[in-house]
């Protein structure tokens, strides 16, 4: 195992290098002729108005934080996923693959599918939560008129 | 509703243009954003300002006919011919029917040009690219025939007062028979991949939608009042040139995709009106009758002092309008335009108001504006 | 046959001192030129090749010629003339940026991409590394890349940029949800996360003949669920890799260019290899896991030697298709972007998972399997297609507000 | 090697880990909490668990780190322009630290671990999985239960309804 | 020869570093930095003790264990931080004196 990750490794740094390298070799060949009008940031012609890092609007923010939990519970499926062939395949094909870690002589297929179904039923429940309670849409509120807007801050 | 409390947010104030890919040359737009939301748009208009009314108060009527080339450079022609109706009012001048064809046939060859494009960049506004290759290569042919009756490819300068520049000939009507053949079915093809198309038609259904009163009272004309649903034409209902003896249908925005006025229904608009603009000019080729090309203009063209006009023609933008007050002597005294896609611009702050960022480019492009008409 | 090569190499300058080269050097000059010369080298050629490609399909769809100076035949050197220019651009750093994260932004999003690579087998016995966990791995790169854009958009103090960054981090993230998830029936079905291993799980041989066309994990009568997120994991995957219809972190229509705003000339370059660095690796998965990889060639005796180009032709077809949707789809709204994951995507993938778990118990590769899984997988694709349609006639959308109408009633 | 590349880890690891306690801008402090999450997904590999390292990695850098960076997005005003952060009391809490350490140090040193005779790594995901499923069936689920009450409630405390406006809080 | 002290004092120092973290720092986003440091370090430990100890694999199955727990922990402190910062927009703790509106 130790090889592979040896690969990954090298080919981690190989990769780094391969952008890092032409960023300093190439710096002594070209042209550096900056001036204020170019370092400055684009848009779209005009002077600068104000900060872009301002407080961002907290839509991506949700959208980040479901990921979270969602990208968790997956990944606790990969490991059920993996085994789930052994566990249709009886306790034996189980043991081979626990090699004496685990109680197994209760592993069967239809309990391993019972368990991932608890799990997914229980994912499902976030999931319809989050979309009955209107959290997976992009913009909760378009209002038409400013009278609404106020009613509902009042 | 949970759903419905504020949440709160800076703004950002971010500056769309004027070189920005989708605001359709240099308008500008001041945004207020909160996240993906537009929560006030600010036109800055004025980058391509050129004073062309002025000087148009400081040239002869003959000489001012190529400055209206740039205002709407892409309908040059029908700006051409808007100017020439004007200054041919002011002076009672006559056209012979020959004339009268070429105009309508050239113009309405340039009106499809013009929806074209229109139809081009709506799609790569909503991030189509190919349709908009589709669209100029269609165009290209266009302006490949202005091109050999007129010699130039984007500023004509073609219609004269009077009349047209250089008369039509056989090869050249030869030339648009052709074109015209194959141009329904690429139309068929290129309204396949665009107008069906389930992502384009939710992104553009529904979105920018102006009613009917507000289009009128805004003063929207042309496709984006018709899109609104308002039955009007100027080449119907108040004829002019040669239409009168044209048959054709105005086509209306009916909210198939959505609701009446929105985006869809202007691009849609634009469809069908080249498709109608085809029957015309095939029309047009039949009837079209010997005789001169251009009547007989004096080199010194005079207006009587004081006298007005106001003239409108129906443009691919809308209603474009001349307002001459001859000056006595071979200048005019007073010239205004009113460009159509200038009140298009109009709605733009209310339009704009809770949208999102994507809905705003779309609904921009379905405006169809020039820039150069705008701030002339 | 190369570490022979590299271990008498090494032993020359160590001969002289009559020692032996340490095992270690030996596996770092295999392990460069493994990953570091062939590897680099066939993604340096897959994206000149392929920004080439796209070039000359996106111009044959658009009935133009596309690149046509550079290079005797069709262009074809034209990406590598323009890498020249972009290595001798000037390198531009905004003035107002945050400039060591600017500058380490490129690097975590290309190295990240380039990270999947060591994990893919080009054949049985084609591969830098073999990974138990392959997929996993797989995914797991994608996370430095989510940084690596965050960052480019913050740094960069450009209000586009910083769009197009929270657009591309929210977008990334959400979308490897069912990304991850629709594998999942494959790696139930072959019971490993190896690569090679699920590969090697759909072969099918008749005589000598491999007619593993027939098994691949795709086909509804393998198990109908399976199609279905073939077909799902393909979308994502294109959401994924920022392709359209799904590009809109760097939707020039709106964001001018997204997180990259900012960036030119060679660090912008990485952006760009790393899209096409990435594309290649969601469809080369998606083979693997789902046609079957390189197994499938009909030809008895030199189908074994084939077998890389098989994989890289189908590897190649799905990016094809990605291109074709390309030039043909517009751009989705942000919305609707969220709305196809978590609302189709994502329930999508449940059931899929949960259905490839009760097929593994009873239908799997059984007579009555096959009949059924077919049936059943038209008829969703039938209902997938029905519903979409049925969604054509929106409800109708509300007018502007007009802010003097608005002033005039009294609240 | 194993101890070289272990020692390099640990630099790089006990590096960035100081970088961020010191740095004074919370972005770079989070990306070199980063590359501390990276080097710890290595020191997982030399320990034998692959399947851990991945899942440091995706959770970590993925998940738990993209959302600290969008939760500074979103808190920026706060700490103007650059997101500096004043550290305090940093001689006390060094002398805490330190001794804290020391203890800690002095007692691993000095305890006799039972140590076994290491095997050469193996495959973890499918040993893992075959627990989760059998002994650790209950937690599997009460994890998803966790997972479900987070997933409500920081949705819920996101969305938390603002009553006052900026200028009352501030007054 | 490393063994399982060296771990386990890479792991010490971690743990001391997110304390020196959690007590040096008011950010609340960096006191959340310094808390998941502690808690890698924490898993650093009990994947050392999987592998240098007689403990099979159930080393590791704790750690995802610890790794679940942190994400939801970091979703959830997070969300407070925020719901804190948007309601009283102030993103430094101490300045926190009551718990009240």
């Amino acid at each position: 195992m130790y090889e592979n990750y040896a690969h990954v490794l090298i080919f981690a740094l190989v990769a780094v290098g391969v952008v890092v390298a032409p960023l300093i070799l190439f710096a002594l060949i070209r042209p550096v002729r900056p001036d204020a009008e170019k370092l400055s940031a684009y848009e779209c012609g005009e002077r600068v108005v104000g900060t872009p890092w301002i407080q961002f609007n907290i839509r991506y923010y949700l959208v980040c934080l479901v990921f979270l939990v969602f990208e968790v519970e997956i990944l606790l499926l990969f490991p059920w996923a993996l085994v789930y062939g052994a566990f249709i395949g009886g306790p034996e094909q189980v043991e081979a693959l626990a090699q004496g870690a685990a109680n197994t002589s209760e592993a069967s297929g239809g309990m391993a599918f019972v368990a991932m179904f608890i799990f997914m039923v229980i994912l499902a429940v976030g999931l319809a939560y989050d979309w009955g309670k209107g959290y997976l849409e992009w913009e909760t509120e378009i209002t038409t008129s400013p009278e609404i807007e106020e009613k509902e801050v009042a | 509703m949970a759903t419905k409390q504020k949440l709160r947010s800076e703004r950002m104030l971010i500056s769309m243009g004027p070189q920005h890919p989708s605001t359709h040359g240099v308008l500008r737009l001041m945004l207020e954003t909160d996240g993906e939301v537009v929560e006030h748009a600010e036109p800055h208009l004025g980058y391509l300002h050129r004073c062309a009314e002025k000087i148009g108060e400081n040239l002869t009527y003959q000489q001012f006919t190529p400055y209206t080339d740039r205002m709407d450079y892409l309908a040059s022609m029908n700006e051409n011919w808007a100017w020439c109706r004007a200054v041919e009012e002011l002076t009672n001048l006559e056209i012979p029917q020959r004339g009268e064809y070429i105009r309508l046939i050239i113009c309405e060859l340039n009106r499809i040009a013009s929806h074209l494009l229109a139809l081009g960049t709506f799609g790569l506004d909503t991030g189509a690219f190919t349709p908009f290759l589709l669209a100029f290569r269609e165009r290209e042919t266009i302006l490949d025939i202005f091109e050999a009756v007129c010699g130039a490819r984007l500023t004509y300068n073609y219609v004269r007062v009077g009349g047209v520049l250089w008369d039509l000939l056989p090869n050249h009507v030869e030339m648009i028979r052709d074109f015209l053949v194959q141009f329904t079915s690429k139309l068929d093809e290129l309204n396949d991949l665009l107008s069906e198309n389930q992502i384009f038609v939710k992104r553009s259904a529904n979105v920018g939608i102006i009613t009917a009163e507000d289009a009128i009272e805004y003063g929207f004309t042309g496709v984006n009042l018709r899109a609104s649903g308002v039955d009007w034409d100027l080449r119907r209902d108040e004829p002019y040139s040669v239409y009168p003896e044209i048959e054709f249908e105005v086509c209306l925005g009916k909210g198939i995709k959505g609701t009446v006025g929105d985006s869809w229904d202007r691009y849609y608009v634009r469809v069908q009106e080249m498709y109608e603009c085809v029957k015309m000019i095939l029309q047009a080729l039949d009837q079209l009758p010997p005789g001169d090309f251009c009547g007989k203009v004096p080199k010194m063209l005079k207006a009587p002092k004081g006298r007005e006009v106001y003239v409108r023609t129906e443009n691919p933008r809308g209603e474009l309008a001349f307002y001459l007050v001859g000056g006595g002597k071979n200048i005019p005294h007073r010239v205004k335009a009113r460009a159509p896609a200038f009140v298009s611009l109009c709605p733009i702050e209310d339009l704009f108001h809770h949208m999102y960022i994507a809905d705003l480019v779309a609904a921009l492009g379905s405006l169809d504006v020039v820039m150069g008409q705008v701030d002339r | 046959m190369i570490e022979e090569a590299v271990r008498f190499v090494i032993n020359i300058p160590f001969g002289f001192f009559g020692s032996e080269a340490p095992e270690w050097l030996v596996f770092v000059h295999c392990s460069l030129i493994y990953g570091g010369v062939f590897m680099m080298a066939f993604i340096s050629v897959l994206a000149f090749g392929s920004v080439w490609a796209e070039r000359k399909i996106s111009a044959w769809m658009q009935a133009r010629l596309g690149p046509m100076e550079v290079g005797k035949y069709q262009g074809c050197l034209q990406t590598i003339a323009d890498a020249l220019k972009l290595l001798l651009k000037e390198d531009i750093l905004p003035a107002a940026a945050d400039k060591p994260l600017f500058t380490i932004a490129p690097i975590l999003v290309f190295a990240g991409s380039l990270m999947s690579y060591v994990a893919i087998p080009f054949g049985p016995n084609l591969k830098v590394a073999d990974l138990d966990i392959g997929v996993f791995y797989i995914l797991g790169t994608s996370a430095v890349v989510v940084v690596g854009i965050i960052i480019a958009g913050w740094s960069s103090y450009s209000k586009w940029s910083i769009y197009g960054g929270m657009r591309a981090a929210a977008q990334y993230v959400s979308y490897e949800i069912p990304t991850a998830l629709h594998l999942l029936p494959v790696i139930i079905m072959a019971g490993s996360l190896n690569l090679i291993e699920i590969a090697d799980e759909q072969q099918f041989f008749i005589g000598p003949v491999d007619c593993s066309f027939l098994t691949w994990n795709l086909w509804p009568w393998i198990n109908p669920f399976a199609t279905v997120s073939f077909i799902m994991y393909y979308i994502a995957s294109l959401a994924e890799t920022n392709r359209t219809p799904f590009d809109l972190a760097e939707s020039e229509s709106e964001l001018v260019a997204g997180s990259h705003t900012e960036y030119s000339g060679i660090r912008w370059s990485f952006f760009f290899l790393a899209e096409y660095a990435d594309m290649f690796v969601v469809s080369a998965l998606g083979t693997i896991l789902y046609l079957g990889g390189w197994h499938g060639l009909p030809i008895p005796v030199i189908g074994p030697y084939l077998a890389p180009f098989f994989f890289l032709f189908k590897v190649l077809f799905l990016m094809f298709i990605a291109i074709w949707l390309r030039w043909t789809l517009p751009r989705l709204r942000v919305d609707q972007l969220t709305y196809l994951c978590w609302k189709v995507l994502l329930p999508f993938g449940m059931v899929t998972v949960t259905g490839t778990a009760l097929w593994q118990l009873y239908f799997y590769k059984t007579p009555v399997g096959v009949i059924l899984g077919t049936v059943i997988a038209i008829g969703t694709i039938w209902a997938m297609i029905k519903i979409y349609r049925s969604e054509s006639i929106p409800e109708k959308g509300k007018p502007m507000a007009r802010r003097d109408q608005v002033a005039a009633t009294p609240s | 090697m194993f101890d070289f590349i272990f020692f390099v880890f640990s630099f790089v690891c006990i590096g960035s880990a100081l970088f961020v306690a010191f740095t004074p801008n919370v972005v770079h402090a989070a990306l070199g909490l980063a590359s501390t999450f990276a080097t710890l997904a290595g020191f997982y590999v030399l320990l034998g668990a692959d399947f851990l390292a991945i899942t440091q990695i995706a959770i970590y850098v993925g998940g738990i780190l993209v959302l600290m960076l969008f939760g500074i997005m979103y808190t920026h005003t706060i700490a103007r322009v650059s997101g500096e952060q004043v550290m305090m009391q940093v001689g006390p809490a060094l002398l805490v630290v330190i001794l804290t350490l020391f203890t800690l140090v002095a007692t691993i040193l000095s305890t006799a671990w039972p140590v076994k005779e290491v095997a050469p790594p193996a495959p973890t995901a499918d040993r893992i999985g075959v627990l989760l499923m059998t002994d650790y069936l209950l937690p599997f689920e009460v994890a998803a239960i966790l997972l479900l009450v987070a997933l409500v409630g920081a949705v819920v405390i996101a969305q938390t309804p603002v009553r006052k406006s900026i200028e009352e809080s501030v007054d | 020869m490393v063994g399982l002290p060296h771990f386990l004092v890479v792991s010490a120092i971690l743990f001391s570093i997110g304390l020196l973290i959690m007590i040096t720092r008011r950010h609340g986003i960096m006191m959340l930095m310094g808390l998941e440091l502690i808690l890698n370090a924490a898993n650093l430990n009990l994947i050392a003790f999987s592998r240098y100890v007689e403990t099979g694999i159930r080393g590791q199955t704790f750690a995802i264990f610890v790794i679940i727990l942190a994400a939801a922990e970091a979703a959830i402190a997070l969300a407070i931080i925020l719901s804190i910062y948007t309601h009283s927009a102030k993103i430094n703790l101490d300045e926190l004196t009551s718990m009240k509106e």
